[in-house]
């Protein structure tokens, strides 16, 4: 099965690509016209998919992949966990995103919101909570994504993806008492 | 620079903190002249995008050779070649090749369409050729009705799974006879009784849009196979007329038997009664019953 | 008007909701113009009901008038309480061509053959359907207007639709209608629900159903709004392929409004990864209930956004097709036992 | 803070809106033209087409692709074609279609068919017409019919044919041909098989696909028994088989047969002999009445 | 002051109106700051208290002798609605009785201005607080104090005794002894709070509580996890009560949304749950590894069936006989037997709310 490589084409000029995985094809959509929205000088394309691998078709090189999450459905998790072994392994240098949802709800489960933040700081790469119902929490998601992105297509001077990931990464509490945790 | 020492006082975090939310606002603000620009770049894409299509259509009409240049490439060939052209000697161009695929392709699809279009079962191949689907087309006098569909599990025994024809037409006393022996013969006798329902409701429907001053439906059921009308007869000072219209066998569209009831005891045998009785036993309902309004054995 | 009507009457008034009660009246057609503008709708119900007493007992009104309005009211407001479907089975000749009046007469004839005090009142509502409305008593006591039984019969259809029957008067009901009707049996069709609409759509067909078949349409559709060519939708057809599949499996456009349906599974419990009660041949018992205020639309929204996996399993889609919404699934097969349902 | 659109705006966009309905336009026709174009190949050169699918022309390598997917797709085409065919009973050879007028709510297209129904070919020209009414309900009805049937069995339906005709039955005319052409098959196969199987005794004085079969024993002249077997459509389709048998006796055998009254209450026991044994074993039982001597 | 993004209340639940509660500040055992920082969070999330993943085996036992068997009664088959509660200042055991007449004089104060109180008009309040002595574990519980409003109606007949139209308890069993022993000394830590009773009279006692002894009431909503702790808690116990069924209720996210509940015969629930201890040792604590896997087992015999993604569901409530659990919140305890666990397991969703 081919897996997902980051630089196995050459990129086009002055545009990016970003991939949004949701398993529930419900945020990506508004998240996407956002994107497009708010970005007036590089050309951005947006791949919405629903899960990992994508079906066999030409398709432009990736440059970053957000993977949306809502932590009120384990199915959501469960399907980005699966979807992650797809993924070359270079993309887990600064290429890769996660966008989580629900995080206020009360009735949420701790283990998954952990199990989700120790999954992103294993793969170094940054966690970004989201509030998908107001515009403003669209717009504010959306201005971050393209941050990371413009970074991770190589078109900010001097800046990396991996550069990037090492500060924007998700950090685990180091808080003693979850080390003796798991 | 008053207002900037004020915000350091509360802390770095917090003076980035009001910077960030006011350039969202600025951006928000920016958005909302950009989004009616928006409405236009749409537009202009969209053109572009026509455009292209439009050119993309001119080329291929120029590879796909038009019919004189067909002529000519055959006639050219007969020459060398005389008439009979044997197999290998006409090695066709590409272009007239990819042509005469495509007309051939056209033409299929236009008579499929015809087949359908005459009141063909539409036979379609589902769940991997285990299972068949089939629509009957029913009409009456020109107008299209309802289409109605059969799903059949033919991996064992032919057996009906799905389908949306109505309860009072009796599907499952018609499949017992010869759904499993004579399929052609189950789907000509079922779409003989569809047609005939759909027949009978036109009627009525039909005498209730055009002669509804002069006829009245007084008595009619969900399969349309008894029917109740009451006209008036002019001459006996409009005294009412009631005619009871029977359809005994149910894949026709015309009455088996007609009675026409009136409290004058001697309305229905008198002549004109009678032909006009014959008449709804010959015709369908609604155009018997215009040609009694217009020689006006009605009223 | 002796007490036991206007008992009834009380009770009928107390059930119609205060805004829908003058328009019930009107339908009633036995107060005149008058009596009906004299009574003053705003006041309390209580007071309100008194006073519709003593008009009614002005004009004299039985009882067969006052379950007259009851049938009417009910006729508008069907879904009050819930409606069981039971299906004749093994038509004789004559089933086609029965006729209102003549299942009229030979039902009541039956019922009071089977039990001598019973009240049956009927009335034909305009889609064709006949609203038979009775009050059972036995062989010593009147009969009891305050539970009536409610049954709905589509005449050449094997269809019948009851609600509030009692065990009792199952058999008797039963045996009354297929007499009458000119069939050999009946049978259960494991159908219930509120909306009577909507149990009677589900079986008489009338929702738009899909098949796999692609009528041409001459008429060219509008094209869709062009989506912005920078959005671009990677699993379009997956998407595609499971509205197909939900359609077909639940039907388009306005579905009937059912609310429950109810599986009991006596299957084995077959668990692949650490063969807990593996070994176990006795079934794993279980009632599994699904419930929503339109349960074909949530199935189908379940199968199109993928949090139920496509093609659909037989167990769901048997809703629509069966036109039934209660199972017993064994190892066999679900409701192994002989299947009723419209079709074969 | 939204001001409305500026003037400019509002004209740029009234202009791509009337741009893009002129290109919606052109594009309709061109594909009107290349669909046109495609028929008026197939029409000139219909028999070229069967061998273009067979053979294997080199392609160059850009066109190689889109050939193969449209030999697939044309397979498919076919196959569904000849399922249509067989299930329908009807055998399309030819159809034309142009498109007499076409609006966004109304189309009117005159169509051209003409085929075959076992042995009876047909022509029929129809127009048709699709209306969008209100909430996207779609009417389509014929608006003019007429047809062409030829074949010796054509007597017995034009009667059926004018009427359909006139009232633009479309549908009914093909399901009635179809059951037509089946009995009048059935009826053939039959004078056939016993034409085959006694060929001196059966006479067949209008062919296979005529009505009437005489029996004869060449060694009692005069004696005739002449099976007709007469298939009528009533105005509304339904197909009506009428079988009698007119026989023809030398006086003398007639004489004697006819104290037994065998001439007056033979047609009724022929009937009633029909009904239970069925067509074939009457005629069996015919002709073997006629050679015992 | 630290601004907070107002988000709308997930649908599921309606979460109080962030009342803008004092600021605690982010003391030192509070996770690494991230990006997350930038939206407000609700109070506790960054509780560091240790989720427990494995419990001891709770055993029915008969508490009638440590509890007074009336307050039980008061306790038990009542559906109480939870809120969590943050701790009570200078609150002390000894002035109960004083308590139940400020409560009372408050309550009827407020009736005077006219607050909506819609049981009735009522003529006064009886209220009467008591102690429920022996619910406590361990002796850093603070014993569990039970409320009751008494009303008379202004229909009620003369002599007629004033009904018990509102009822709730504060308590806390087995906290988390850590925890429990940092509170300053004036602090009482009553965490879980239940009412059963008329809304509004339920808002006037938490806002009463709120100003006298400044605390802040907070909704207590019960997570899936937690339901499937208290499932497998009360199908552990078929064999000793039979629990006559096992019913748990999932809630899928369709539109409009569908509930599917499965209802367990209980001897196949316990077999179930029994086998799964058998294969992992039958040890004397359960682990959480096993519940997860004993909810997963019935959601994978429901897929395997109807092939539905419970997973993309929640699941919202559970009942056996033994008591039901609901995830907005609301709890009924039918038997006494499990009373003890299940207040225990209930203080630990409570103190997860606390903030540090």
């Amino acid at each position: 099965m081919s897996l997902l490589k980051p630089l196995n084409k050459l990129p086009e000029l002055n545009t990016a690509n970003v991939l949004l995985v949701e398993n529930e094809e419900l945020f990506q959509k508004k998240l996407a016209d956002a994107i497009v929205l708010l970005e007036n000088n590089v050309n951005v394309i947006v791949r919405l998919a629903r899960s990992l691998p994508l079906p066999l078709e030409s398709r432009p090189r990736i440059d970053l992949v957000v993977f949306i999450v809502h932590l009120n459905s384990e199915q959501s998790l469960l399907s980005a966990e699966a979807s992650l072994k797809h993924l070359d392994s270079s993309y887990f240098l600064g290429k890769v995103c996660f966008l989580v949802t629900g995080a206020r709800c009360g009735t949420l489960p701790y283990e998954r919101l952990t199990s989700l933040k120790k999954l992103a700081a294993t793969l170094n790469s940054p966690l970004l909570m989201t509030e998908d119902r107001t515009t403003e929490g669209v717009n504010t998601v959306a201005q971050r994504v393209l941050a990371v992105l413009r970074v991770a297509a190589g078109l900010v001077p001097m800046a990396t993806g991996l550069y990037l990931s090492s500060l924007t990464r998700c950090t685990v509490p180091t808080d003693p008492d979850w080390q003796n945790q798991d | 620079m008053e207002d900037a020492r004020e915000c350091l006082r509360d802390g770095v975090l917090n003076h980035l903190n009001v910077l960030e939310i006011e350039a969202l606002e600025l951006s928000r603000q920016q958005q909302l002249c950009l989004q009616q620009q928006s409405r236009v770049d749409d537009l202009r894409i969209m053109v572009d995008k026509l455009r292209a299509q439009k050119d993309q259509l001119k080329a291929r009409a120029k590879t796909t050779m038009s019919l004189q240049q067909l002529k000519a490439v055959v006639h050219q060939r007969n020459e060398e070649f005389n008439d009979d052209i044997s197999e290998e000697g006409c090695s066709m161009t590409a272009k007239s090749q990819l042509s005469f695929l495509m007309a051939r392709k056209t033409q299929v699809k236009d008579l499929l369409q015809a087949h359908h279009l005459i009141g063909g079962y539409d036979v379609t191949e589902t769940c991997r050729g285990k299972g068949v689907c089939i629509s009957i087309a029913t009409a009456f006098e020109g107008f299209y009705l309802e289409t109605y569909n059969l799903e059949l599990d033919v991996s064992r025994a032919i057996q009906i799974c799905r389908h949306n024809i109505p309860p009072f037409i009796p599907l499952e006393k018609l499949a017992q006879v010869n759904l499993q022996t004579d399929l052609m013969g189950f789907l000509s006798t079922l779409s003989h009784h569809l047609n005939g329902f759909a027949g009978r409701r036109q009627q009525i429907r039909l005498i209730q849009e055009v002669l509804r001053d002069s006829v009245e439906v007084m008595e009619s059921n969900v399969l349309f196979n008894t029917i109740v009308l009451m006209c008036a007869d002019p001459e006996e000072n409009g005294r009412a007329v009631l005619c009871t219209l029977e359809y005994s066998d149910l894949s026709r569209y015309l009455p088996t038997k007609v009675t026409i009831e009136s409290e004058d005891k001697a309305l229905p045998s008198t002549p004109q009664w009678k032909e006009s009785q014959s008449l709804l036993l010959q015709t369908p309902a609604h155009t018997a019953l215009k040609a009694l309004k217009m020689k006006g054995q009605i009223a | 008007m002796d007490d036991s009507t206007k008992q009834v009457l009380r009770q009928i008034i107390r059930r119609i909701p205060l805004n829908k009660l003058q328009n019930m009246l009107s339908k009633w057609e036995h107060l005149s113009k008058k009596q009906l503008r004299s009574l003053e709708f705003t006041q309390p119900k209580w007071l309100l009901c008194d006073n519709l007493l003593s008009i009614c007992e002005e004009n004299d009104l039985s009882m067969k008038h006052v379950t007259e309005l009851e049938i009417i009211y009910r006729i508008d407001h069907p879904a009050q309480g819930s409606w069981n479907v039971c299906q004749l089975i093994d038509p004789e000749e004559e089933a086609v061509t029965a006729d209102l009046l003549h299942f009229k007469q030979l039902f009541k004839a039956h019922l009071r053959g089977l039990i001598s005090h019973v009240s049956v009142k009927t009335k034909k509502h305009e889609d064709g359907a006949i609203w038979i409305r009775i009050a059972w008593g036995d062989n010593f006591t009147q009969p009891n207007h305050l539970k009536p039984t409610y049954v709905v019969h589509h005449l050449q259809t094997p269809y019948v639709f009851v609600s509030g029957l009692t065990m009792k008067h199952k058999p008797l009901l039963h045996q009354a209608l297929v007499l009458s009707a000119h069939y050999g049996g009946i049978k259960d069709v494991h159908l219930s629900g509120r909306c009577l609409t909507a149990l009677r759509d589900l079986l008489m067909r009338q929702y738009k159903q899909v098949f796999p078949v692609k009528h041409p349409r001459l008429l060219l559709e509008r094209s869709p709004l062009p989506s912005n060519p920078n959005i671009q939708m990677e699993h379009a057809k997956h998407a595609e392929n499971r509205l197909q599949m939900a359609a077909e499996a639940f039907g388009e456009g306005i579905l009937p409004k059912l609310e429950t349906a109810v599986y009991k599974l006596e299957t084995r419990f077959r668990e692949n990864g650490n063969g807990m009660l593996g070994r176990r041949e006795e079934p794993f018992r279980g009632v599994v209930k699904f419930a929503s205020s339109n349960l074909l639309e949530s199935l189908k929204y379940c199968v199109s956004s993928g949090m139920a996996s496509a093609p659909v399993t037989p167990l769901l889609s048997s809703i629509t097709q069966k036109g039934r919404n209660y199972f017993v699934i064994t190892d066999k097969g679900p409701g192994a036992s002989h299947t009723p349902g419209p079709n074969i | 803070m939204a001001e409305n659109q500026t003037p400019t705006l509002q004209t740029m966009e009234r202009v791509y809106e009337a741009e893009i309905k002129l290109l919606q336009e052109e594009i309709a026709m061109l594909q009107n033209q290349q669909e046109n174009n495609e028929r008026e190949v197939i029409s000139h050169f219909g028999e070229h087409t069967q061998r273009a699918l067979t053979s294997q022309p080199d392609f160059q390598r850009g066109t190689k692709d889109t050939a193969m997917n449209l030999k697939m797709e044309l397979e498919k085409l076919e196959e569904d074609l000849a399922r249509q065919t067989k299930m329908n009973g009807i055998v399309l050879n030819e159809c034309e279609v142009n498109t007499l007028e076409k609006s966004k709510t109304k189309i009117v297209q005159q169509h051209r068919v003409s085929g075959n129904c076992i042995f009876l070919d047909f022509q029929v020209e129809f127009q048709l017409t699709e209306i969008l009414e209100e909430e996207a309900t779609i009417v389509r009805s014929i608006t003019d019919l007429n047809i062409v049937v030829d074949g010796c069995e054509f007597i017995d339906i034009s009667a059926f044919v004018s009427g359909v005709e006139e009232t633009k039955s479309l549908l009914l005319f093909f399901r009635a041909l179809r059951a037509f052409s089946e009995r009048c098959e059935h009826r053939n196969r039959t004078f056939a098989h016993f034409k085959e199987k006694y060929p001196e005794l059966v006479r067949l004085p209008e062919g296979c696909r005529g009505e009437v079969m005489v029996i004869q024993n060449p060694k009692i002249p005069g004696c005739t028994l002449s099976f007709v077997w007469n298939i009528t459509v009533t105005k509304d389709g339904v197909i009506i088989p009428k079988i009698d048998l007119l026989t023809k006796l030398p006086e003398q055998a007639a004489l004697a047969l006819d104290q037994r009254m065998v001439a007056e209450n033979g047609p009724q026991s022929f009937q009633s002999l029909l009904r239970i044994l069925g067509v074939e074993a009457t005629i069996e039982a015919l002709i073997a009445a006629v050679c015992v001597e | 002051m630290e601004t907070r993004l107002s988000a709308t209340a997930t649908p599921r639940n309606q979460t109080a109106p962030h009342r803008s509660s004092k600021s605690y500040g982010f003391s030192r055992r509070s996770l690494g700051v991230e990006l997350t920082s930038r939206l407000g969070c609700t109070p506790g999330q960054l509780t560091a208290v240790r989720i427990p993943t494995n419990r001891g085996i709770p055993k029915p036992r008969n508490i009638t002798e440590q509890v007074d068997p009336e307050h039980i009664a008061l306790i038990v088959k009542k559906e109480w609605k939870l809120s969590y509660v943050t701790p009570l200042y200078q609150f002390g055991h000894t002035q109960l009785q004083s308590y139940s007449r400020q409560l009372a004089a408050f309550l009827a104060a407020e009736k005077q201005q006219g607050v909506a109180v819609e049981v009735g008009q009522e003529l006064g309040f009886k209220v009467v607080f008591t102690a429920v002595l022996g619910l406590a574990e361990t002796d850093d519980d603070a014993e569990t104090v039970l409320i009751q409003i008494h009303s008379k109606s202004a229909f009620a007949a003369e002599g007629e005794a004033a009904k018990l139209t509102w009822s709730g308890w504060l308590s806390c069993v087995s906290g988390d002894v850590e925890y429990l022993r940092s509170m300053p000394p004036d602090f009482t830590c009553l965490p879980l709070f239940g009412a059963s009773g008329a809304e509004s009279l339920t808002t006037l006692v938490k806002s009463w509580f709120e100003r006298t002894f400044d605390c802040y009431f907070g909704p207590l909503a019960i997570n899936s996890t937690n339901l499937e702790w208290l499932a497998a808690l009360w199908t552990g116990c078929h064999p000793d009560t039979n629990i006559r069924y096992l019913k748990l209720a999932w809630t899928i996210p369709a539109q409009p949304p569908l509930d599917v509940s499965y209802t367990v015969h209980p001897q196949d629930a316990w077999e179930l749950w029994n086998s799964i201890r058998q294969e992992s040792g039958l040890r004397d604590t359960v682990d959480i590894e096993e519940v997860s896997c004993f909810i997963k087992g019935l959601e994978s015999h429901l897929f395997r069936h109807f092939r539905i993604y419970l997973s993309a569901g929640t699941l919202t409530k559970v009942s056996t006989t033994l008591g039901s659990a609901h995830q907005d919140g609301k709890i009924r305890i039918t038997s006494s037997d499990m009373m003890t666990s299940v207040l225990a397991l209930l203080t630990e969703c409570a103190l997860l709310k606390m903030p540090v």
